[in-house]
């Protein structure tokens, strides 16, 4: 194929959307923990965007897209080795590499809302490095690298299984390695700042435009399809959730508002564009539902995936990626009708692609946790995350006021550059 | 010397203020408390977690005054904060040995009474 | 016309940038209230993206674009029957569906701004829904969708009468219908995070591109006509209004600076690619000044418009429509020149399209929040109102900090998986 | 040559994205200073964007862009003059204007940040607006608009010279005219909302993608390969700043991550077109060091450069200036190799361009405030600066909490308007 | 009359609280606070600049009682506040003078003897 | 012993506590207040909203100190809070009763003296 301007624009658009949308996971994972646990929170995605994004180009790109196996491509690619400007479909194979790069490292980040407000820094930098390589870059493969699922036809447009159900089967398995928070279930653990979650559900929303409609890779028909699709369904999951909540409590949560809009989002992506936009309404509108109920149920549980990315991503992941095997639409996507479409063999391979990357997932991410954990130790001591861990892992608070603060004087500038240059200083310290 | 301390509803505290201020009470510190009482308890759910909170949003206020402002400022404060529902909280009146106005050293009585308006920065 | 790829890239980034505006109004809004009403302004906004959105596919769509007749469409594309991917102008059909759907929603979300700290949500939600349906797509229809002021060509944009005017007109008219918030003109009401109306409306501008722009439906010259002054005019608004603070107390306010912008984009909605640069820039300084002395006016009467939706949208709105009707120029747009350049009728044609769109705006919306406050109560319970909205609507508080929060143990999970599942749970628990 | 829609549609999209870079500034700067002084130091970028947009429209793109002489542009395209819908490039001489306006706007918008929490605002209007006509337009003009730097072959994709070095020697400058603050050195002067600091870095990096692979001016395989070094360079940057302060106190800043991003942002700016992605790579990870270290050595001195320009975007530009000179690549760019590939030469060229324009910066911002220091004063007054630039400059607080807060009474509404009004807002003031 | 006041660790507020409540307390005020007493102090990094930070968060507790509820109150704050670490707080039991229940305006006794549920809004 | 309660301005705090920590005053407990007293009221404006502002931002101290510790106290706050100008503060002493150490039930003068760096947790 040809190089596409219209396409490389769109594409250039969709990374940088996706890109945002990992600071802005940061966001909504931030305002749902206690002030004192802010930061850490937020920099459980920010860090994503360092580690695992140098690891992508290092390698991570060349096992998840090299053609290599059929479980997982291999080193060719390593350090870019042959990435450059030439078209890769219809725009420059780099800016498929970067566009993949953001999917990596949000799925990495997503991982995180299972064990915030206790895991220690250095060993969650290693844990997420390590996963996106040897956890998220093989399904990938398996997905899109030209991997078994997609020799069998899976379908997963814009990433449930590689993204969401991976992540979510990580998330319950780092949570159980990693045990509950000291307070939780004892004490009340509030979200210190819900109008963040809310900022974070817009954002990504907003960059989920990129993640679901740049999946088309182009800016064709079928990024509108997802395009519309992923306005649609989580307007109608928000719907569902809204009117579930009035009709059990009376009360229309915020935090619960923007839950639905990240439910309807997660299981729009495996369908957004393989079904018709009524499909996919009625498709966010449905998976309302489990995610719903599994968020009460797990409260009342020893689970602390603390900010449900099991019920959220996991279940959410899964019932979309389900229903599109049910939901597709030949007439809309050119490619694959779903069972209601006649086609039921279609489901068969969906619900064997879920239960393939539940596995590889889970059981790679204990592994990983138990390595690490044996070198060092996984969790903040009991006393620190009393503390919180803005102040114990960082030194730093989220909002801090200065009062009680006392500065410590650094040693005075040594050297002859400081000794030449603190005259200058203080003579321009005048007022004007 | 008494010090006046009480505790008020956050949406009374402009007219406690400006009840005070008519009897003349030029001085006083307050700050944001939350208070439980009789008042009913709100329920609050956050995704599956459902909370009761047992406190509610109050204004304390502590009032420097010479034994004979007592009276008026304690009635300034009943006939401003008073709502007749639960919840509008209380006053304590507490012995004082000793004050001081930290910018002149003044002590107890003097330390009180308002500055004039001339001296002022 | 055929499909081109180029103008489907810029309508997708678009529709994404107008989806955007509508949480950041949450954030504009939302930062202007008090503390204890921040999750309800916000969920104002968010709301109409779940409820206005569904109402457009399943309705609002057809009777704004579909041809009908000249007062409204039909139903006949109702659920999007028919609307794919077919080209619409140079788009697929489906997107510029999507891109009116953002229109729909934010419109209805402005209305919220005059109505915050007192209204029950729940009738908040019947009444953006209905009022998106019967008030929203037959105003559309009349300027875009080929109705009777298409025909006599009246000359909007992006939606100085569709969607200003029109929420102006619905905010003042929905204030006065709820009265005044108990504490309004007793009491100082503060915004409670003006940073937050900042971020609102530094995302708003942003947002605003995709509107305005967008507008062209295509990555055309008179996109680019439209951005530029969508850039310019709101400059010249800021300009103008820092001056004017400094000139009448000294101080330049935040809260002003943010309202400017938003004043001198609504300003230059309806004129951005009919208007040449210097006339946008012209526009947006003119625009300051009603807007400027309104809002000073407005804190004084009774008329509780509490965020001001009417001095800045309607009244800003009608600024713009009308100098559209002055300023635009042939030689810029290729359509129609306005009074300055020879055309005094278009002048008129604009004013009878601001009237009308009021007139109608301003009786449907009386007559929606009429028959909905028949059949319940529209405003929240004078203890709710003092309380906060955000905890007797939603049962939440935006910035809680869990002093004194007394978990509610649920009942033990009950049933076969919960019994199951709990040991496995709890054995997860001890430390790696 | 001819008009191309592909590369209008991404221009418009750089140039909104661009745009936006400006108010997350004011987040990335307002987080780090103490609450009193937020809205000061928001409303110190959010102004450029009025003040500064408006004089790049009447003069400062014509001092720029128009070929004039070798050292400045002239007047002849003042009010746009000639600046229309024509093809400048690919893509509309407008949006090439507005798209150079907003890195005009984010430029003067940078120095801010060596003054914050002191400077009146009035007098930094004035600054910031003959700021960009008289040092920026200049300094663009060498580079970027024919002028004598370009003629020597100095490479700067986006902005290294133009932008971040003449920012760091403006805010050196300014800083030292200005005077530390009154407590600085003295008291503890802590970020009041790292959370909001992260978010400006967030949207910057976001931002970042249009000021960089904009700076392709089309949606060409260049964009991408600046696009992907954005990508890459910060990501290592922060890598490296993240392993640094790991070593140096255990404890990963938050405030260091979202510092470490944007000098790498700064430093990949002037190379991002021209080096290869493992260059990319490699240069933000060398660029970590200086800038870190300067940032601990700046703290020990008088220099009140308070949120530290010099160190991240000074030093971060001229590392990034240079080594673009080392590591420029032919086969990646088609236009000059660096030192590493043979041309030694170009680091020459890097290093007159990095000196030229500090020199020239800095003299004239010296001027310039002391000029309008001559006229009136600089610095808020002490007890002003005691109480915050927040009441004492724009008579508002950030977080208000209106307890304590007199409304004072408005005159009653004056004039037969008013007094005809009023009683219908008093009739609409019943329950509904 | 005594108004006891204690500072607390937040953490152990919910303990306190329901302590408190099973002794029959039912009315108090508390504050978010920042104590210093024998703690370790936290050091913290903004870019350049280190300090040391010397207070913690405590909450503090104001809860006036009539003279026999002295010794249960304190007994209850000392049982459930106690971790046996250094940071636990301390409680200080002031003399009051006059007690008034805004509401009512009644005094004393009356006005810390808690409401039946009946009257309540 | 007394209770030592003073309002000072919130850019003197640290001042004060380096004075008191001189003095060996190791136990105090702080708060965010605002206060009213002759200091000049701030005018703010919110669209068309102007409001006056009487309360300025404060910080009370609140220490517990064994009788013959008061004087230095005091004076330490006098000292170093002091700028001269309008709003400096005041200082209240008040008589306590009853003063207990949480961590180990002691009671008053022992509960206030500083503990042993070695028992540290
Ligand atoms: N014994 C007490 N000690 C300290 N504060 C109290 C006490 N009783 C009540 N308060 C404060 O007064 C507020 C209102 O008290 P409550 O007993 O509910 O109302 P009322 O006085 O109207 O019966 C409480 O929220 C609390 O802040
Ligand atoms: N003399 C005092 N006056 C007022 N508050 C005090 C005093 N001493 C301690 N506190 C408060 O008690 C808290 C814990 O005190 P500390 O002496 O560290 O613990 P412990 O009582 O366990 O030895 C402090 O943070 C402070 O808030
Ligand atoms: N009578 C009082 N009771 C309680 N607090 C007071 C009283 N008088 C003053 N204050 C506190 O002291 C602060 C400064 O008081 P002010 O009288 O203005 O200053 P000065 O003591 O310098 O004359 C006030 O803001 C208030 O917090």
């Amino acid at each position: 194929m040809t190089m596409s301007a219209a396409d490389t624009a769109w594409m250039l658009v969709s990374t940088a959307l996706v890109l945002l949308m990992t600071p802005a996971l940061g966001f909504f994972y931030g305002g749902l923990v206690r002030a004192k646990n802010t930061l850490n929170t937020i920099m459980m995605s920010v860090a994503a965007l360092g580690f695992v994004g140098v690891a992508w180009a290092v390698i991570g790109y060349s096992l998840a897209f090299d053609p290599g196996w059929p479980l997982v491509g291999s080193a060719s690619r390593a350090f870019l080795r042959g990435v450059g400007l030439e078209a890769q479909g219809t725009i420059p194979h780099l800016l498929f590499m970067a566009y993949q790069a953001t999917f990596a490292i949000i799925t990495a980040a997503l991982v995180s809302g299972a064990i915030v407000e206790r895991m220690r820094f250095g060993p969650y930098l290693a844990f997420i490095t390590a996963w996106s390589v040897v956890v998220y870059a093989p399904i990938a493969h398996w997905v899109w690298g030209g991997g078994w699922l997609a020799s069998l036809g899976a379908l997963d447009f814009a990433g449930g299984t590689v993204v969401h159900i991976n992540a979510g089967a990580a998330a319950l398995v780092a949570a159980l390695v990693l045990g509950p928070r000291k307070d939780y279930g004892r004490q009340a653990i509030l979200p210190h700042s819900v109008p963040f979650t809310v900022l974070g559900a817009g954002l990504l929303w907003f960059g989920w435009f990129g993640f679901n409609a740049g999946s088309a890779l182009g800016a064709s028909p079928s990024a509108a399809l997802a395009f519309v699709n992923t306005l649609l369904a989580p307007a109608a999951t928000l719907v569902v959730w809204t009117l579930m909540d009035l009709r059990r409590t009376g009360k229309v949560t915020a935090v619960g508002g923007a839950t639905a809009i990240v439910v309807g989002l997660v299981a729009i992506t495996p369908a957004a564009g393989f079904v018709g936009p009524m499909s996919g309404l009625v498709l966010g509108a449905l998976a309302a539902f489990p995610s719903y109920y599994a968020l009460l149920w797990r409260a009342r549980t020893r689970l602390d995936d603390s900010l449900d990315v099991v019920a959220a991503h996991g279940l959410g992941g899964t019932v979309g990626a389900l229903l599109t095997g049910v939901l597709a639409q030949k007439a809309w996507n050119g490619t694959a009708d779903g069972a209601l479409f006649g086609n039921p063999k279609q489901l068969a391979v969906q619900a064997l692609a879920v239960v393939a990357s539940i596995v590889y997932s889970a059981a790679l991410t204990w592994g990983l946790m138990k390595a690490i954990g044996a070198v060092t130790a996984l969790r903040a001591a009991a006393p620190d995350e009393g503390l919180g861990l803005d102040v114990s892992q960082h030194g730093e608070e989220a909002y801090a006021r200065g009062e009680g603060a006392i500065l410590i004087p650094a040693d005075s500038v040594a050297g002859p550059v400081g000794a030449a240059i603190t005259p200058v200083l203080q003579a321009g310290e005048g007022r004007p | 010397m008494k010090l006046v301390v009480a505790v008020v509803r956050p949406d009374k505290l402009s007219a406690v203020l400006e009840a005070l201020f008519h009897e003349e009470v030029r001085g006083l510190t307050i700050g944001r408390v939350q208070g439980h009482g009789g008042e009913t308890e709100r329920v609050e759910t956050y995704r599956g977690t459902t909370v009761k909170m047992d406190l509610s949003e109050k204004v304390r206020l502590e009032i420097g005054v010479s034994d004979h402002f007592v009276a008026p400022t304690v009635n300034a404060i009943l006939a401003s904060a008073r709502t007749g529902t639960v919840g509008d909280g209380k006053i304590f009146v507490l012995p004082v040995e000793k004050v001081y106005r930290i910018r002149t050293a003044e002590e107890d009585q003097d330390a009180v009474t308002p500055v004039e308006r001339a001296v002022r920065a």
